[in-house]
């Protein structure tokens, strides 16, 4: 009994270890359970489980370690970020076994495929939680490389060939940031003194007036475009379309969802560190000038897409696109649309991932060609996708319209020629998305009228929770979300 | 009494109910029980909304803050008297169309795409009027848009609808962006600053007000059909099913202007003595294009689509010489302008609706909007011709219907404008006042060909032959609509004296009280400069026509005899040689519209001895599509062709734009001290 | 007391106008007869036709509707209650307060739309061909006539034809847009009433008419009532020039007995000289060709404007 | 034991390292044989955990032999020898294809050594210590070489080496920053990318390059063009 107690109050005082224990034990086990429905039902089990620890994260107290960080700005994302996983590994029980049925996969590979789910989700929650720079660095490849062993999974290929160039980039990327970070420590170690503590984030921060500013541009540059590659900013963003299109479905929405929040956190990490400083170049410009090149190239390469799956890929980088500039410009509302926006877009995303997944599975292809009148031949399915397309549209009352709202309107009282860029690129990909949504949605349907085996819920909640957050956001999360977008600068 | 509270509240209840409407349509849809209750309930609420805006039109304004919407200032709501106004318009037209629905929708094959969306629509646009900041109106005017999309691809499976719901929900989401910039500047980029009172409280400068202008002409513009942001207006209208179509070019039109009037009148401060000009041009233009086009098209709901960017246009032009006239200090002037302009509004919105409904009526009675396919449907449709004729003699401004009272409130309007000091805007209002004459006059010849192509001669198709009076429901709307568009025309003084309100609220000057002017006329401005009475001129009117027709009854012959036609001794021929759709607008297009938009005939004869029929085809084209958006399109699938190259690179390719990025980045670092 | 004068006063005038039209046409056809070396129908022939026409029984198409037999009526109404709204020899009438230049420029253009119905209703091809370039001449003379009122508003700084007249006849002094105006009235005039150069109204060669193709199907009374009604036109536009440009020997508000009479003798002097001008110049010119019309009336309406826009940039132009 | 050798003695060794490393990187970058290539990242490899194990000395930090060794045993023994007899195994043929030729390709090298000393040393004005200054200037030097093989090279195996060298640079850089924490586990989860890598290529017969010319290839593979 007292046991019990012990355990919850150790779990409210401090939940992270705990957070990150859970999906390594996890992955442990899935590696040897052999039935595919027992280690989906563990998976579930295993991220519900997670999100909760992380809810308890809310009520606990804010601490910086030598290894594990507490603070509002990770908060966020690790909440967001152990929902969408918790959602995913329920859309991809009901996919993953589709996928068993029509051969594509085999119990082995789905045993596999569950443990590494369990061990990108540990990296994932690590990356977030730790203090250490070196330390989130490793986190962050080790995400990266389960990714691709999971894009590679059914080794077609297309398949390995993404997983390849993913692989490739990715460990560019990785090696650029690694040489970031070195300078970040080398940048400290005159202030900070020898030793560990050169990386501690929180020390960091703490010091980093005193810091070499020159050094740091240095630094936040190779940051910018190693972690930045993760993100899949443009030009850096080859291996993401790729990627999302050739994996399976909910590996799609695990990185539309989580994995390039992950990225886009430790660049903020910097920006902050940045930020923080006076003396330094101001990290805007650069996230403002990437973010704009990713949405006008997202926007136009959505015209000429033909794989259902590569065309929400591209719209990923268009939002990621927004971000970047949301916080590029920084103030109280750009980087509140762009947290804001950041949540939606994951909810968002991943939600139109597993519409989509289901999509494939009943007309049996990802072509876009082959896929027409939706909402005849499958009502609820294509009224869903509408949705959830017309949601990540900004069309109202989904939360990305207010995030497009503020973001349009500050950036426009600020600088008003960008925000015309903002605004046409905003509107290139509008139309592009609507072109092809009409001719998926709409018309005469396109053969393949299998019923759709699927549970809605994942789908129907995160839609709701998008909808909703466009006519009321709970007070406690906007002031949350305005003390870190004071944070950010 | 505190304010129109009530009525507020009211409102917001008549939201909620069609909200509710709008959930129990996605359920009830498919059965008839369900049809009678979504449309009946809308047509409540509808009723109930706008009997309790015709009420808060006189009361003070009243405002309230729901804890919904932009988080740190909420959802605030307020109903003044403009608003309360246009929702009475709206709710008018919400009203009719519902009654009308309800007949209607019995031939819907697809109502489940129909039910959820229409209540949906008119919640939306009641809720654009009663938001009071930046976000609430936005959001509500993109819900709108969404809902109205909806209900334009709800018949996705015919020919060219989808086509019409991609073009009309971008240049939606165009105007919202456009309508987004301007609530930046407006808001100055403070969190507190989305709040309409927070804008009236901090008025933009002279070159922030004037980005403010031209991105509402662009926003409030491409929704209400200003040219050449009007091409999707023609395609969505008539893909509508037929009350929908009447709600889109009747009501949401409407929503826009208001749009319009509420940014420019009321949150951008004093305007600038140039705002009128470009106000009034694009008004002008639009309303000439918007009429020879509608007079080129042979598809009765099209033609009725194009004739309503007419109208926006009459409306616009009126706002327009408010602007001037209040930007220069006159503020009588610009109170009569003002007034010209909503009173079209509401005219407008009647007999469009009237109109729309007439020719879905016939959609129902002959299955066919081909113009060409009709006549003689005042035989087969009686009360359907009878208000059809009243809803193209309103439109065409003929006294003493309501149409012309507007018309002659904005001559006279256009009458004071010589006293304008300033020259750009002298020698532009007298080119304006004869588009204004030339668009009135070619309205009359479009109405002529649409009532006569439909209604008279001969049925040109057996579907037309054969056609039946619609349903009772239906009747019953249109005569409604018919009897408002009788009774503003009998009685503009109290529809003026009800605008007041509105007007001063935005100019703080009124027109003169009209209500107590002897025998009902109305004088806008002196008894010795002008005055009309439209009840007079009809009782003068039909009591001359009766006693013409007693006279010559009792003293002459009253006889009557049928025969054949004579038609200068030609045998009984086939209906086919009736005039077409075509073929009356052929001097018309052959006078206007051959430079404009370069309208073709050919004539294709076939060789002596050759059994097929000659055929005769005429062309004509929108400059807006061939000059603007073609152009556009083509522009943007030849850069994202170009873009598209980078989806096929090679991996070191791509590793060499990640080296080309940091090489880059680095040598700024270099460079920059 | 004062009001009943008034009434009658009102009264008279509807009557003598109803009374003069077709004389007027008569006068008209007398003259162009004797131009032409013709002795020409005695001047009172139209008023045997129109009485013949009167008793004689209508003979309707069999798909005539109820529009078809309305219409003459509305026709005949509208361009009365016109005509009998603009002052021909006294100002002030007690009903012309209730329609200004505006709305009777508007009462003549419905009954414009009603007879274009009229001639569509039958479904024949002539009918279709009268109506629709009845329409395209109106949609050039319509603004063209706006743009005339509105230079003689500017001037008179009102639309009412009274308070027109009472300025005109405390005299404006010569001014090129008041001659402009004129001259472009003149010109909507001749196309209004579809007299040569624009329509014939004597001929019927079907395909060079306008305005008798349009009612080729009316007959016996309703006939009568259309043809009663293009008088009555032809009659408001000559008082129309009359009383704005020769406004002489009007006779102001709640004139007496004397005044009446003067307004009387005048407004008989300016029709017949009317008349006889207009047989002139009908005489000594041809018909030109449909197509050439619009130019015709779009040069009309540009000198309309014209006087506008002098008027807009100076007040005393 | 600092005060045994002069710092002065330190400097220069370790400036001597980093130099002779840059020199490699431009040595592979000359080199037109796959064998030969290999053998000098093996060179290179080799000066690597030279230099680390002086610094390992030099700073009196022990756990850097350690990377010393894994730097040794794995970069300069196990891949290349992996990659002799991938090579000859998959018969990839011994010649380096080139997108730029040779003397261009140096050229631009040159001008990458200028700009990362141009970076460096302005950044660094402030006062971080000569040598952390000099070692960050050639570090930076040696990645931007690296990674400019891996953009100017297309056979599989040179890239790979490619990539390799720009770790060396990081190595080199990790090394030369006085008591910087987990430089050994970051070699090693470096040494597990590259093997990574190698297997990779190994496992899924990425035969020559990875980018081919010829455009049916395009349509199965890339952006899985229909």
């Amino acid at each position: 009994m007292s046991l019990v107690s012990g355990l919850l109050s150790g779990l409210l005082s401090d939940p992270a270890p705990v957070i990150l224990a859970i999906p390594a034990v996890t992955a442990l086990l899935l590696a040897l359970v052999p039935s595919y429905r027992v280690s989906a039902a563990l998976n579930v089990t295993a991220c519900g489980l997670t999100f909760l620890c992380a809810l308890a994260l809310l009520a606990a107290p804010r601490i910086a370690g030598p290894f594990l960080i507490v603070d509002d700005l990770n908060i966020v994302f690790v909440v967001l970020n152990t929902f969408v996983a918790f959602t995913t590994s329920v859309f991809s029980a009901s996919y993953i076994a589709h996928e068993l049925e029509t051969g594509r996969l085999t119990p082995l590979h789905l045993r596999f495929y569950h443990a590494m789910y369990q061990v990108l989700l540990a990296a994932m929650t690590l990356a977030l939680l730790s203090n250490n720079l070196g330390v989130m660095w490793v986190a962050i490849e080790v995400a990266t490389l389960t990714t691709v062993l999971m894009v590679g999974l059914y080794r077609t290929e297309a398949a390995i060939e993404a997983a390849w160039k993913y692989f490739m980039l990715g460990s560019v990327g990785i090696a650029l940031a690694l040489f970031g970070t070195i300078l970040v420590y080398m940048v400290a170690q005159p202030v900070v003194g020898e030793g560990p503590d050169g990386m501690i984030w929180s020390v960091l921060m703490k010091r980093a007036r005193d810091f070499d500013p020159g050094l740091l541009n240095v630094a936040f540059v190779f940051l910018l475009l190693g972690y930045g590659t993760k993100v899949g900013l443009a030009p850096l963003h080859a291996w993401l379309p790729d990627a999302h299109s050739e994996g399976p479905t909910p590996i799609s929405a695990v990185l539309s969802g989580l994995l390039l929040n992950v990225a886009l956190f430790a660049v903020l990490r910097f920006k902050l560190l940045m930020a923080s400083h006076p003396g330094t170049l101001a990290p805007g410009p650069l996230l403002m000038a990437m973010g704009l090149a990713s949405l006008l190239l997202a926007g136009f390469m959505l015209y000429r897409r033909r794989d259902i799956k590569r065309l929400f890929a591209y719209s990923s980088i268009e939002h990621m696109g927004l971000i970047a500039f949301a916080f590029g410009i920084g103030g109280p509302l750009a980087n509140f649309a762009g947290l804001l926006h950041m949540t939606m877009h994951s909810l968002t995303k991943s939600a139109i991932f597993f519409a989509v997944g289901h999509v494939c599975q009943v007309k049996g292809t990802q072509k876009l060609a082959d896929i027409r009148g939706l909402t005849t031949s499958h009502p609820a399915l294509g009224w869903f996708l509408v949705v959830a397309v017309a949601a990540i549209a900004g069309l109202p009352p989904a939360g990305v319209f207010m995030s497009e709202f503020l973001l349009v309107t500050s950036a426009f009282a600020r600088m008003p020629l960008l925000a015309l860029l903002l605004v046409a690129g905003l509107l290139i990909a509008f139309g592009a998305l609507m072109l092809k949504l009409s001719d998926i949605a709409f018309g005469a349907p396109s053969p393949g009228t299998a019923k759709v085996k699927a549970s809605y819920v994942p789908l129907g909640v995160h839609l709701a929770l998008v909808l909703v957050a466009g006519l009321y956001l709970p007070p406690p999360l906007v002031a949350w979300f305005r003390h870190v977008a004071a944070l950010l600068g | 009494m505190i304010g129109a509270s009530f009525q507020l509240f009211v409102v917001l209840g008549a939201v909620g109910v069609l909200l509710l409407l709008a959930v129990a349509g996605v359920a009830l849809a498919g059965r008839p029980a369900g049809r009678i209750l979504i449309y009946g309930g809308a047509l409540a609420a509808s009723g109930v909304a706008g009997l309790s805006a015709l009420t808060a039109l006189a009361s003070a304004p009243a405002g309230l803050v729901l804890p919904i919407g932009l988080p740190w200032i909420g959802a605030h709501l307020r109903i003044d008297a403009l608003s309360a106004f246009f929702l009475c318009v709206i709710n008018l037209g919400g009203a009719a169309a519902s009654l009308y629905g309800i007949g209607y929708g019995r031939h819907d094959h697809a109502p489940q795409r129909v039910l959820p969306f229409f209540p949906a629509f008119l919640a939306g646009m009641n809720l654009v009027l009663l938001a009071a900041d930046a976000y609430s109106f936005l959001l509500s005017w993109e819900f709108m848009s969404l809902a109205s999309w909806a209900l334009v691809v709800a018949h996705d499976k015919e020919p060219g609808n989808v086509r019409a719901g991609l073009v009309y929900i971008i240049m939606a989401s165009f105007g919202t962006l456009a309508l987004m910039l301007a609530f930046g500047l407006l808001a100055a980029g403070t969190p507190e600053g989305y709040a309409f009172d927070a804008m009236r409280a901090a008025p933009p400068g002279a070159v922030a007000a004037a980005v403010v202008l031209a991105l509402a002409m662009l926003g409030a513009g491409s929704k209400a059909g200003l040219v050449p942001l009007h091409v999707w207006l023609p395609l969505a209208h008539p893909a509508a099913p037929s009350h929908v179509s009447a709600l889109m070019s009747g009501v949401m039109t409407k929503v826009a202007v208001y749009g319009f009037i509420r940014i420019v009148f009321d949150l951008s401060g004093p305007p600038a003595w140039w705002w009128g000009l470009p106000v009034m041009a694009a008004g002008g233009v639009a309303a000439v294009i918007g009429v020879l086009q509608a007079l080129l098209q042979s598809d009765a709901k099209r033609a009725l689509a194009y004739s309503t960017i007419e109208n926006i246009g009459f409306v616009f032009v009126a706002l327009g010489l408010a602007l001037a006239f209040r930007a220069n200090g006159f503020a009588a002037a610009a109170a009569l302008a003002l007034t010209a302009a909503l009173f079209h509004v509401l005219n407008h919105a009647a007999m469009k609706g009237l109109l729309f409904f007439s020719a879905g009526a016939v959609l129902t009675a002959t299955g066919t909007r081909q113009m060409d396919q009709l006549g003689g449907l005042i035989h087969r449709m009686p009360v359907t011709s009878v208000v059809a004729l009243i809803g193209c003699a309103a439109i065409s401004a003929l006294p003493p219907l309501n149409g012309f009272v507007s018309e002659w409130l904005i001559f006279q309007a256009v009458l004071l404008s010589p006293d304008l000091p300033a020259w750009g805007l002298r020698l532009m209002v007298p080119a304006i006042g004869a588009l204004l004459a030339l668009a009135a006059a070619l309205a009359a010849a479009c109405f002529v060909r649409f009532y006569g192509i439909i209604f008279l001669g001969r049925p040109r198709s057996p579907s037309a032959a054969g056609a039946q009076e619609v349903d009772a429901f239906s009747r019953a709307a249109m005569i409604a609509l018919a009897g408002v568009c009788v009774a503003a025309g009998l009685l503009p003084g109290l529809v003026i004296d009800a605008l007041q309100p509105a007007v001063s609220g935005l100019i703080g000057h009124r027109m003169p009280e009209q209500s107590s002017v002897a025998w009902l006329s109305i004088i806008p401005v002196a008894e010795s400069r002008s005055s009309y009475n439209g009840l007079l001129v009809f009782l003068f009117t039909a009591f001359s026509a009766l006693a013409a027709a007693y006279v010559i009854h009792h003293l002459a012959s009253g006889a009557v005899r049928r025969a054949p036609p004579w038609d200068c001794g030609f045998p009984d021929a086939s209906p086919l040689t009736q005039y077409s759709a075509a073929s009356f607008a052929q001097p018309i297009r052959r006078v206007f519209a051959r430079s404009l938009f370069a309208a073709r005939e050919r004539v294709e004869m076939p060789p002596p001895g050759a059994l097929t029929p000659a055929r005769f085809t005429a062309t004509a084209r929108d400059p807006a599509w061939a000059f603007l958006f073609v152009p556009l399109t083509k522009a943007v699938g030849a850069v994202a062709e170009r873009a598209n190259h980078l989806q096929y690179l090679t991996i070191r390719q791509y590793l060499g734009l990640v080296f080309s990025a940091l090489v880059l980045l680095l040598l700024v670092l270099a460079l920059w001290t | 007391m004062d009001l009943i004068a008034n009434f009658l006063v009102q009264g008279t005038q509807m009557l003598l106008v109803l009374a003069l039209a077709p004389l007027l046409t008569g006068v008209v056809r007398k003259v162009k007869a004797r131009l032409t070396r013709r002795r020409g129908a005695p001047v009172l022939q139209p008023y045997r036709d129109l009485a013949r026409l009167m008793h004689k029984e209508a003979v309707l198409a069999q798909n005539a509707s109820w529009l078809f037999r309305c219409v003459p009526y509305l026709v005949f109404a509208a361009t009365w209650v016109a005509a009998a709204l603009v002052p021909t020899f006294a100002t002030g009438l007690i009903f012309s307060w209730s329609a200004d230049l505006i709305a009777i420029t508007a009462l003549l253009a419905s009954a414009r739309f009603f007879l274009a119905l009229a001639g569509m209703d039958v479904g024949t091809s002539f009918g279709g061909i009268g109506s629709s370039r009845e329409v395209m001449i109106s949609s050039l003379a319509e603004p063209a006539l706006i743009m005339i009122v509105f230079s003689l508003a500017l001037v008179a700084h009102s639309t009412q034809l009274s308070t027109i007249a009472q300025v005109m006849l405390a005299g404006v002094g010569l001014r090129v847009s008041l001659a402009l105006a004129l001259v472009a009235l003149l010109m909507v005039a001749v196309a209004e009433n579809g007299r040569i150069p624009v329509d014939n109204p004597a001929t019927h060669l079907e395909l060079t008419m306008v305005h008798e193709a349009m009612v080729l199907e009316y007959s016996g009374r309703h006939l009568g009532l259309i043809e009663l009604a293009s008088q009555l036109k032809l009659l408001l536009f000559l008082s129309l020039v009359a009383c704005v440009f020769l406004p002489w020997g009007l006779a102001p508000a709640g004139a007496g007995i004397g005044g009446f009479a003067l307004g009387m003798a005048t407004y008989a002097l300016k029709l017949g000289a009317g008349a006889v001008l207009l047989a002139v110049f009908e005489t000594s010119i041809a018909k030109m060709r449909v197509f050439r019309v619009p130019d015709f009336l779009g040069a009309a309406l540009m000198l309309g404007l014209l006087g506008t826009l002098l008027l807009f940039v100076s007040g005393i132009l | 034991m600092e005060h045994a050798i002069s710092a002065n003695l330190v400097f220069d060794v370790a400036h001597l390292f980093a130099g002779s490393l840059v020199l490699i990187s431009f040595l592979m970058l000359y080199q037109d044989r796959l064998y030969a290539l290999l053998n000098v990242f093996a060179l290179q490899a080799v000066v690597l955990s030279l230099s680390v194990a002086w610094q390992a000395y030099a700073q009196d930090a022990p756990h850097l032999y350690v990377t010393a060794v894994i730097a040794l045993a794995f970069k300069a023994l196990i891949i290349p020898v992996a990659l002799h007899r991938m090579v000859a195994r998959l018969g990839i043929h011994r010649q380096v294809e080139t997108v730029v030729s040779i003397g261009p390709t140096m050229l631009a090298g040159i001008a990458l050594v200028a700009l990362s000393m141009v970076v460096m040393l302005k950044a660094t004005s402030g006062d971080a210590d000569a040598l952390a200054r000099e070692d960050l200037a050639f570090a930076l030097s040696v990645v931007l070489l690296g990674l400019l093989m891996m953009v100017t090279r297309r056979n599989a195996v040179s890239q790979v080496v490619g990539f390799m060298s720009l770790e060396n640079g990081l190595i080199l850089a990790a090394t030369g920053a006085k008591g910087m924490p987990l430089v050994v586990e970051i070699s090693v989860a470096f040494s597990v990318l590259i093997a990574f890598i190698v297997i990779g290529i190994f496992l899924f017969r990425i035969r020559e390059r990875f980018d081919t010319v010829d455009v049916d290839a395009l349509d199965r593979f890339r952006g899985g063009r229909p």
